[in-house]
């Protein structure tokens, strides 16, 4: 007898800053079902421990640009969510 | 690592790669760190960035500023500790005409600011630090550990 | 003669007295010699003023930058003969922020083009000489000598 | 028997870069009938040899500043006529 599982992604997570402390890391993989988004991303660190002191909709980057909550993820993708950004 | 430095930044070596007899003017942009912010005095920060980004981020910038005006462009941002007085950023745009050069080199710097993902942790006199944040009132959020 | 200089400029060290711990923004502009004008291949030029004027001139538009922006202004025009490359005028402008930096310093070249008696002779390949007259369209006129 | 003559100032005038190639001099003193104004130093000017090579209302200045056709000028004062500015 088999059994379907719902199709599932890994990808990698980066926390920089204040996101890192509060999260108490700075890079974790996550298994996300299909369909995928940055928005799912946030939605899981938000329900960590003390994920809800990030924001609702922080800025992310998937693969070194910007993107928006409903960037579609796909597997290996690298998720960077960034704090307000303050260099120069 | 083009635009990024762990070391102190020389904005005329910076500049001085872009200079050419046909180029007539050079306008130059220097960020230095201030010893006061949002009322407190600044003993010293830290810079940290997602660098693989920051670095693309850079890259894209200049070569932005590069198609829109007929100017060359340098651009370093400086990473780890920094003291007061420090270079922390320097855009140098070199052009045959000034418009040219001051609109590239004000545009670049702009931009970092908005794009560039990197963080600023500053250090007070009373030994305190925190995360400067443009989006707060204050200007800063307090450290985990301050939270805590 | 604070702002006019008939050696070599350096715009840093210019720049250097400018800084200080509440100022965290620098932009400097340098104007240098270029190898053209007006289509033809130029080998070097020489600065003429009247050299009171200029200096009040120059002193006035800098107080005049201070006045409207928190910024504190160097300036130097380079006068007699320059090589290709040569900084013919640099203007450093330091402020606690980059607004202020950039518009005092484009105010004061702006103001420097239009205000400050100064001339240019230039020389070219063939070995002809010319003043500088941005207000005719070849951008020239030909020396006396040349005219006679 | 007095003749009473036309009240006059003395100005020095200072010619620059063209204007100085024009006119074969950098320097020279004009003794002006009063009321005299900076454009009596130009009608002068273009009254001598090659002076018609001078524009009709080029730019000068009275004692270090720049100074309109119609400023009244006072014995001793420096008129300084100027060609088109060509610094920065």
């Amino acid at each position: 007898m088999t059994v379907s599982s719902p199709p599932t992604i890994r990808v990698r997570v980066l926390l920089f800053a204040r996101y890192a402390e509060i999260l108490g890391t700075d890079a974790l993989e996550l298994i996300l079902a299909e369909p995928a988004t940055v928005a799912s991303v946030v939605a899981a660190l938000r329900s960590r421990r003390n994920g809800h002191l990030l924001p609702p909709h922080p800025l992310c980057a998937v693969n070194l640009r910007q993107a928006s909550a409903a960037t579609r993820l796909g597997s290996h993708d690298e998720i960077a969510v960034l704090p307000p950004l303050a260099g120069g | 690592m083009a635009h990024l430095s762990h070391s102190a930044i020389d904005a005329a070596t910076l500049g001085s790669g872009l200079q050419s007899a046909e180029r007539g003017a050079s306008v130059t942009f220097v960020g230095l760190v201030r010893d006061h912010h949002g009322g407190r005095r600044v003993t010293g920060l830290a810079y940290s960035a997602y660098e693989p980004m920051a670095e693309e981020e850079c890259a894209r910038i200049v070569a932005e500023a590069e198609a829109r005006w007929p100017a060359s462009v340098g651009l370093t941002h400086r990473l780890g500790s920094l003291e007061i007085g420090d270079v922390a950023v320097a855009v140098v745009a070199t052009a045959a005409h000034r418009e040219a050069a001051f609109e590239a080199c004000r545009y670049v710097i702009e931009a970092v600011k908005v794009r560039v993902p990197v963080w600023k942790r500053e250090r007070y006199e009373d030994g305190s630090e925190a995360w400067v944040d443009p989006t707060t009132a204050g200007g800063t959020v307090p450290t985990a550990a301050s939270a805590e």
